[in-house]
């Protein structure tokens, strides 16, 4: 298939998944039974102060007029406004956005540099000493749960050792935030851990399948040495798998971001989001759904496309 | 750091609202303590002189006197300026007054029938004098402290840009829409308070620094006050732990900790709070409205929690047992003897008996109405005594308790499922209600893990339990109670207040519980100078460095 | 002919499973987890037979104690023995880990297969439907639905199920669109095999190792999810409990020094998921033919 | 001197089900510029032999013995030392070619990988050596195949990528398992010729395992025949295929399907022999292709695999399908089983449109069909043992048929196709190549079809089992009247086999007829040349013929 038709297919898919995805949202937002006003306004607030919150909020319109209006106002690119922030939701979005990019980007970095030699080695490795002890520790980095985890590296590297900061840089433009590479490290870290256990584990068993490949006897047959091999062949082929995870790990690396964000105390996408879950904050919810969604689905396409790039195969797909 | 402060804000709360005047979902206790130090008070009636009163140094006005009949208050300003140098005038009060009662459905502190409605005129008398003119006669001190206090003298020359009090009011909200214009916009720049803002991050860090122009009672004594905003309480607690934090906090769970901090050069205080907590039994519920209308059902629920070994236990010792509707962990002359006293104390046995006697039988474990016509009205037989709470999630204190709560209460023979979730979430879904709503199917709710309930200075229960009052989320009723409640806020004596005490620790329109602190703060010793306002605001002001 | 059929043993068709388990044995590590497993379901749903605790009463007398005497591992915030209570967390986080793990893990195969199988639009709607699914943060759905209702063991276990199953559905998927042109599947197409063979028989098979190891991160992660529903409100609520629940509120103890409400459950969650994922590892070995020797 | 000897070797495997003695106290050795042609049955450890030399075993493999190559010890040597022999002291093709090549990397960059392990070139340069070489293996338009991903290419294509990878350094011993059997004789014959050339100029010596007789005469200076693991005999070539010693060689030589055009006077027997030469019978047309065209891919990169291709095959009829690689055969018979839709013209099947029917019509219509496709390994699926590969049709069809009948069928075509019982528990890839052929052959026939539809089923065999495995075929075809599409690059076979032959020429029929006539008198320049480039498994006729050929090719 057409590269240019196969993109503008996925594209309109894309656009199609996000639609999808604003109505389920709002459906289920609205279906929540009370409403978010009392929760907002406070045990203190008054009926006419509810009804009034309704009102200027059109939470007492019937739910497709609300849905319609919330999907013209968010063509014009805006999101609305928090209930309780006092900023403009994409203001919100504008600010914690790139702080939680970096988080998330950095921990995928280090994890996945980390990650695919790792898996590749313990594959080379398999039931070697080296394999089950490394297969042991990304099992135990795996099964730590982020915030037991965090907590421990809190412990021994803030209070016992004191090597780096408990928090992470409270900088609110990027440029502090990068001034200041010593607070980074243990978040980081946190956030990289559970990467690098479960892609080296996808990885491994990449590789494993690829190597016992007979493409890998021929490239052997033809003097290649057994690093080139690897390099050359294997690694490719055992990195589809891998590419076509990556794309559906952007929720789970926002996910992550919410625990880290919360324990090194680093305002971001991920606590955004659960503070207006808390507070029943609807347009910072939706907000934030909706660029995590948009995040995960340019995720998911740019996995296939880097795929379609990597492997031919799919590029000629018949049917 | 002898000339800045580094202040922690509670977890996940960022300062957003500068104005001292706003819609509730703005004005919430530390945006109003950051609003107040910007702008006085006209009657600073608070805890922050270490009891509950008016503190003269801290507010505009200088003289409050009340008309014999107790129907209307002339009030004295201080000889005061503005930072800009124009003096602080009645025009100012006015100002603030013509704002509030043409948008009062918006303010945040109004409540039907109270203030502005119940000031039926503002005559200025001089630059330095006004009278307040009420509907009828009120309680001088519950004036003063609930509806008084609510005054904020706002710069009239310089914000009163529209001359109409209803543009007026959307232009300076409007204006306040602008988190980054706080530090810059001359709008804010003209403040009485003794501080001004340095800068206001939308992240939520605000930096204060003293105002130099200040000309009144309370001088600022630390220069800079850095207000540092956290996730959790947990990334606070580290950042008190590496010493990043003058002024922060820990939970009741950690109070064993103390020494941890005491030794790092902290003092532990913990800061109780003038509020009560209980949980609301929801009258109109369908399947167990008819029970908790039962006083004798009611009081087998209350006899079976122990609030003393709550508090002591699960709340480290730093909660108070709360019998009825006036705060117990501040001594006040509101309280009275019945309520102080317990009328029903712990004892799973005569809860038992309660129930038993009144046609329950246990069976399977859950005490069965088997005899409907001692059940009382509206019982059927084979009603099971099972409730259901929707419980406030993310503490481990209050998970506790109610883990606690359930366990004594199935002792007695009454299933307690407990759900959590949000606190937001549990107000919207506990709301007042009528039987045939779908939303009434709540049963109990919680929302008190810092306290449910915060007074005004003067504690009335006018919203709580009055019938169909405001915030009275179960749909109590009961005339008398009705009665002693308009009382309390006309009569100028205290023995209304009393009576009214007396009457809800017997009736229990909720089912009361431990009162805990406010807060367990951890303030690095040599910080001194205050007392934490039981009213739950911070006065930067009065914070010094002793040492 | 049919003399020398009658006594050929050998022909017996060796059964799928005989061999991967003898392979699966062999693995050490793999075999490790599941005595872990075992071992530890013994102890949640036996061990209360030898150490009955009351863990529906709190004792507010009794609240963290230190191990010793009566209390091996000493008690809880509100009394609770906190032996007893790993024993009793642990029946809900294992059956709710291996319920929802599996159920999601069915789920995303079933769709998966399904979808890559069919291809055309089947395919680009139902993984359209996963995209979406995908693109909805769990964290949203878990808290609208514990703002809805308060799902029991069994309502927990399809609630995590259901968010779960559609990373495993994308990765049959892919290996579905790869199988499915396979030599042996066409040659089963071309004599008129059945779809449901062609999934159940070819396809599925010879994705096992993707399904398994995806199984066992499911389980792993329900057990792990758990932990982090009951902070959210939707976990399990009192007097039950789980590992997850346990650790999170013990970790509140962590300057305490009470360390009996953090290493306790903290190990037994992390040795579970562990286990399993070892005993994925060795499934996805003992299933992989290619490795064979 | 010698660029190759092997003393005693022994290679076991260790299996699930129990140990296989694959190679026992083999010794051989090749020297330099000559060839030694490796024959025998299927499955007695050709491949086995030739892997061991290059040290590609796979790790279930035990080895004993001493192996030299070029001087330089290979058992129990190391990966990096083995390294540096490979691709360039000594190098291989191997059996299967559709799994032997890297499916994400350009066959160009493949071929110049290897280039660049041994010589100091830079990119560019390997490049055009790549291109070159592809030249060199006949591969047409070598510019743009070189961009190609190996799945864009036929089988024959593929295999003669693998083997420019191995002569690409002109290695001192070539190992060749199987080299040619996905070609058609005549880029057979250039690749023979490429490899002869190979020995001349650079003194290459051949290991050369191959089951076709023809290409021993045609090349072989020496041939080694393998029975169940051992050598049974060695010799010159002349001595062993004119004088056999050995009953087993024997045997083998005599299964030897010859061309009836080359060798005019053994013709007429034969085709007598096998009735190949009666009518057609007037039975019912089981599959008819009408004017069907298929492309594959779009824009620039359309290939057009058929274009307008007619077909019948009758009941009772077989046809060959012969013609050169990537011609479109295995394509016409992958659209016969309606597994690739044609993107003009009709299928029908039975008389029914096969895209037309559904659900219960088209499985009964389909419970008739026999498949093998081209590619053994591909085909089988490895989750399964032998026994339940070739129960499959059974449990698709006969699904009221017990465990035990089902089990006794199995073994019944097991015992068909000369599969060892032994091996039913096995998985297909401990399997040799002609092995799973044939478990792909007992597939095909289990259910006793109406229809067989058969690419390549015996090009991996060795002729002895080939006949055998034929004969069958024939004899269930009289009794069953099935039809069957045959395809097939042997042409011998063929005219042996099949009733009618259609001759296909880049997707298109470049003529058809009855078997003799068409083969003996053809009508196009294409058909003459595919028959006369068919080597007879007699060394001196074929080395007569080599020359009288090549004198033509200049003329
Ligand atoms: N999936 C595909 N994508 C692109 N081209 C293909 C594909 N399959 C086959 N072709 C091309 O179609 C042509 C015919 O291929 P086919 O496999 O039918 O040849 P063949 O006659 O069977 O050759 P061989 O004898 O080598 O097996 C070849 O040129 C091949 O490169
Ligand atoms: N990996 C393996 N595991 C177990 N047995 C094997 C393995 N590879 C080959 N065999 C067995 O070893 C024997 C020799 O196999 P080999 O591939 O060398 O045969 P071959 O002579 O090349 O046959 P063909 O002509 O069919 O290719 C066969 O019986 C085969 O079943
Ligand atoms: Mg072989
Ligand atoms: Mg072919």
């Amino acid at each position: 298939m057409d590269t240019a038709l196969y993109l503008t297919r996925r594209l309109l898919q894309a656009v199609a998944v996000i639609l999808i995805v604003t109505v389920v949202v709002f459906c289920l937002l609205h279906a929540l039974p009370g409403g978010p006003a009392r929760g907002i306004l406070g045990p203190q607030a008054t009926a006419q102060q509810i009804a009034a919150f309704n009102h200027q909020q059109g939470l007492d319109r019937p739910l497709p007029v609300q849905y319609v209006y919330y999907l013209r106002t968010l063509l014009q690119g805006d999101l609305g406004t928090s209930y309780t922030l006092n900023e403009a939701v994409s203001r919100l979005i504008e600010q914690r956005l790139p702080k939680t990019l970096v988080l998330t980007v950095l921990s995928a970095l280090v994890g996945l540099t980390l990650a695919i030699p790792l898996g590749m080695w313990q594959a080379v490795r398999r039931n070697k000493a080296v394999d089950y002890a490394v297969t042991t520790l990304s099992f135990v980095a795996y099964s730590t749960p982020v915030y037991f985890l965090g907590l421990l590296l809190i412990l021994l590297f803030t209070q016992t050792l004191r090597w780096f900061p408990s928090q992470a840089p409270q900088g609110d433009t990027l440029a502090q935030v990068f001034a200041d590479p010593a607070a980074l490290v243990l978040p980081v870290v946190t956030g990289a851990a559970s990467m690098i256990a479960v892609f080296s584990r996808y990885m491994r068993a990449a590789t494993l399948e690829n190597l016992d490949e007979d493409y890998v006897r021929t490239a052997r047959a033809g003097g290649s040495r057994p690093g080139a091999v690897l390099w050359r062949h294997v690694f490719r082929n055992s990195l589809t798998p891998v590419i076509a995870m990556l794309g559906y790990y952007v929720p789970v690396l926002f996910g992550g971001a919410l625990v880290v964000e919360q324990l090194f105390n680093y305002p971001g996408m991920g606590l955004l989001f659960w503070s207006a879950a808390q507070s029943s904050d609807y347009p910072v919810l939706l907000g934030c759904v909706l660029v995590i969604s948009v995040a995960t689905v340019i995720g998911t396409l740019l996995a296939d496309v880097v795929q379609r790039i990597v492997d031919p195969r799919v590029r000629t797909e018949r049917t | 750091s002898r000339d800045s402060i580094n202040y922690a804000l509670p977890a996940n709360f960022t300062p957003n609202w500068i104005l001292p005047i706003g819609t509730p979902a703005h004005l919430n206790t530390n945006n109003i303590s950051i609003a107040n130090t910007l702008w006085e008070p006209l009657v600073a009636y608070d805890g922050s002189t270490g009891k509950i009163a008016w503190n003269k140094a801290g507010s505009l006005a200088t003289a409050a006197d009340f008309a014999a009949d107790n129907k209307s208050v002339t009030i004295t300003l201080g000889d005061r300026h503005w930072s800009d140098g124009k003096p602080v005038t009645s025009a100012d009060v006015k100002f603030w007054f013509d704002l509030i009662k043409a948008n009062k459905t918006e303010w945040a502190g109004y409540n039907p029938g109270k203030a502005p409605d119940n000031w039926t005129s503002f005559k200025t008398v001089d630059d330095r004098h006004f009278t307040l003119t009420f509907d009828k006669a009120y309680n001088p001190q519950w004036m003063l402290a609930n509806e008084l206090s609510l005054i904020n003298p706002l710069p009239q020359h310089v914000w009163d840009k529209e001359g109409d009090a209803k543009k007026d009011w959307t232009y300076l909200n409007d204006a306040a829409k602008n988190i980054s214009g706080y530090a810059s916009n001359p709008l804010w720049k003209t403040i009485s308070g003794p501080y001004a803002v340095k800068s206001f991050s939308t992240a939520g860090k605000v930096v204060l620094t003293a105002n130099k122009k200040y000309d009144g009672g309370e001088k600022p004594g630390i220069g800079t006050v850095n207000l540092l905003p956290f996730t959790t309480a947990d990334a606070e607690k580290n950042a008190l732990r590496s010493g990043s934090v003058d002024y922060g906090y820990i939970e009741a769970t950690d109070l064993d900790q103390k020494e941890q901090f005491t030794s790092q050069g902290y003092a532990v205080k913990p800061w109780s709070g003038w509020a009560i907590t209980y949980m609301p039994y929801n009258f109109e519920n369908p399947a167990m409205g008819a029970v908790f209308k039962q006083l004798y059902a009611r009081q087998a629920v209350q006899r079976s929690i122990d609030q003393t070994s709550l508090a002591k236990v699960v709340f480290n010792g730093t909660a108070v047992p709360g019998f009825g509707p006036i705060p117990q962990g501040q001594s006040s002359d509101f309280l009275s003897p019945v309520q102080k006293s317990n009328p029903y104390p712990f004892s799973t046995d005569a809860a038992r008996q309660l129930l038993t006697d009144h046609g329950w039988t246990e069976q399977g474990g859950v005490m069965t109405c088997t005899e409907p016509a001692k059940c009382g009205e509206g019982i059927a037989k084979g009603t099971k005594f099972e409730m259901q709470v929707l419980s406030q999630s993310g503490s481990t204190v209050t998970d506790n308790m109610m883990s606690a709560i359930q366990s004594s209460l199935s002792k007695t023979g009454i299933k307690f499922a407990i759900k959590t979730a949000p606190v937001n979430s549990v107000l919207s879904q506990t709301p007042p209600c009528t039987a045939s709503q779908s939303i009434c199917k709540w049963q109990l709710s919680f929302f008190g893990t810092a306290g449910s309930w915060y007074f005004n200075a003067f504690p009335t229960g006018d919203s709580l339990f009055q019938s169909k009052g405001g915030s009275n989320f179960g749909g109590y009723s009961n005339a008398g109670v009705d009665t002693l409640i308009s009382a309390s806020t006309t009569s100028s004596s205290n023995q209304a207040i009393q009576d009214y005490s007396a009457a809800l620790a017997k009736d229990l329109p909720v089912i009361w519980l431990p009162e805990p602190v406010y807060q367990i703060s951890v303030i690095r010793s040599g910080l001194g100078g205050f007392s934490q306002d039981s009213l739950a605001n911070f006065h930067p002001a009065q914070w010094k460095w002793t040492s | 002919m049919t003399a020398v059929l009658q006594n050929a043993p050998v022909l017996e068709p060796v059964a799928g499973y005989r061999l991967p388990l003898r392979r699966f044995l062999r693995n050490r590590l793999a075999v490790a987890g599941l005595v872990v497993v075992v071992l530890f379901l013994l102890f949640c749903f036996a061990g209360p037979l030898i150490h009955s605790t009351d863990q529906t009463h709190t004792d507010l007398t009794q609240v963290n104690l230190a191990p010793g005497g009566a209390h091996l591992l000493g008690t809880d915030a509100v009394g609770h023995d906190e032996l007893g209570r790993l024993m009793y967390g642990g029946k809900v986080s294992l059956l709710v880990g291996l319920a929802s793990g599996i159920l999601a893990t069915v789920i995303g195969t079933l769709w998966g297969a399904v979808a890559g199988y069919a291809g055309g639009w089947v395919d680009a709607v139902m993984m359209r439907i996963v995209d979406a699914g995908i693109a909805i943060p769990a964290l949203f759905i878990l808290l609208v639905v514990s703002a809805i209702t308060t799902p029991d063991t069994l309502g927990l276990i399809v609630v995590l199920g259901l968010v779960s199953w559609l990373v495993p559905s994308r990765l049959v998927r892919a290996e579905t669109l790869t199988l499915k042109s396979r030599d042996y599947v066409l040659t089963l197409r071309a004599i008129g095999g059945g779809h449901g063979r062609a999934i159940g028989r070819h396809i599925l098979p010879n994705s096992v190792s993707t399904i398994v190891v995806a199984a066992t991160f499911q389980v792993a992660d329900a057990i792990l999810l758990v932990a982090y529903v009951s902070y959210l409100g939707l976990g399990v609520q009192p007097p039950s409990t789980d590992w997850g629940g346990m650790l999170s509120a013990g970790l509140t103890a962590a300057y305490s020094g009470r360390w009996w409400l953090i290493v306790p459950p903290g190990l037994a969650i992390i040795l579970v998921v562990c286990a399993f994922n070892a005993i994925g590892d060795g499934l996805r070995d003992a299933f992989d033919v290619r490795g064979r020797g | 001197m010698t660029v190759l000897e092997i003393e005693d070797l022994g290679v076991t495997f260790s299996t699930d089900t129990g140990e296989v003695a694959a190679v026992r106290d083999v010794s051989l050795f090749v020297r330099p510029g000559e060839t030694l042609a490796l024959v025998g049955e299927s499955g007695s450890g050709k491949s086995t032999v030739a892997l061991a030399a290059m040290g590609l075993l796979p790790v279930s493999a035990r080895v004993s013995g001493r192996i030299s190559v070029d001087g330089t010890q290979v058992v129990g040597a190391g990966e990096a030392e083995l390294a540096g022999l490979r691709g360039r002291t000594v190098s291989m093709v191997f059996q299967e070619p559709a799994t032997a090549l890297d499916p994400l990397t350009r066959v160009g960059a493949q071929i110049a990988e290897v280039v660049r392990n041994h010589r100091p070139v830079s990119r560019a340069e390997a490049a055009r050596a790549a291109v070159e070489l592809l030249r060199r293996v006949g591969i047409p338009e070598p510019e743009r195949r070189a961009s190609a991903f190996p799945f864009q290419l036929s089988g024959g294509q593929r295999q003669r990528v693998v083997i420019a990878m191995a002569i690409a350094n002109s290695p001192a011993l070539l190992i060749a398992d199987e080299p040619t059997t996905a070609l058609d004789v005549t880029v057979q014959a250039e690749i023979l010729d490429l490899l002869r050339a190979l020995a001349a100029d650079s003194g290459t010596g051949v290991l050369l395992v191959t089951h076709n007789m023809g290409v021993v005469a045609d090349f072989a200076d020496r041939v080694a025949v393998m029975l169940e693991g051992r050598v049974v005999e060695t010799g010159p070539v002349e001595e062993v295929l004119l004088r056999p010693s050995h009953e087993y060689t024997r045997r083998l030589l005599a299964a030897v399907p010859r061309l009836a055009v080359s060798e005019p006077e053994g013709a007429e027997v034969r085709a007598k022999d096998t009735g190949a030469q009666a009518e057609p019978a007037g039975g019912a047309t089981v599959v008819e292709l009408r004017d069907v065209s298929v492309r594959f891919g779009r824009g620039r990169r359309t290939v057009t695999a058929l274009g307008d291709v007619s077909l019948t095959v009758r009941a009772g009829e077989t046809v060959g399908l012969v013609g050169e690689s990537g011609s479109g055969k295995s394509t016409a018979a992958r659209v016969a089983l309606g597994l690739v839709r044609p993107d003009r013209g009709s299928v029908a099947l039975f008389g029914s449109d096969l895209a037309r029917t559904r659900g219960r019509a088209r499985r009964s219509l389909l419970s008739g069909v026999g498949v093998v496709l081209q590619d053994p390994v591909a085909s089988l699926d490895a989750r399964m043992s032998v026994a339940e590969c070739v129960a499959e049709p059974l449990r698709v069809h006969r699904r009221r048929m017990s465990a035990g009948e089902r089990r006794a069928r199995v073994a019944e075509v097991l015992e068909l196709v000369r599969l060892p019982r032994e091996l039913a528990a096995r998985g297909p890839r401990e399997l040799s190549g002609g092995q799973r052929q044939r478990v792909s052959l007992a597939r095909a026939l289990v259910l006793e079809p109406r229809l067989l539809v058969a690419d390549e089923p015996t090009s991996a065999l060795d002729v002895s089992v080939q006949r055998t495995v034929l004969e069958v075929i024939t004899e269930l075809q009289a009794e069953l009247g099935f039809a069957c599409l045959f395809v097939s690059h042997d042409l011998a076979v063929v005219q042996e086999f099949a009733q009618r032959v259609v001759v296909m020429r880049s997707g298109s029929v470049e003529e058809e007829g009855p078997t003799m006539t068409t083969l003996l008198r053809p009508r196009t320049e294409y058909t003459r040349r595919l028959i006369a480039a068919v080597p007879v498994p007699d060394p001196v006729l074929q080395r007569r013929r080599r020359a009288s050929l090549g004198l033509e090719a200049t003329a």
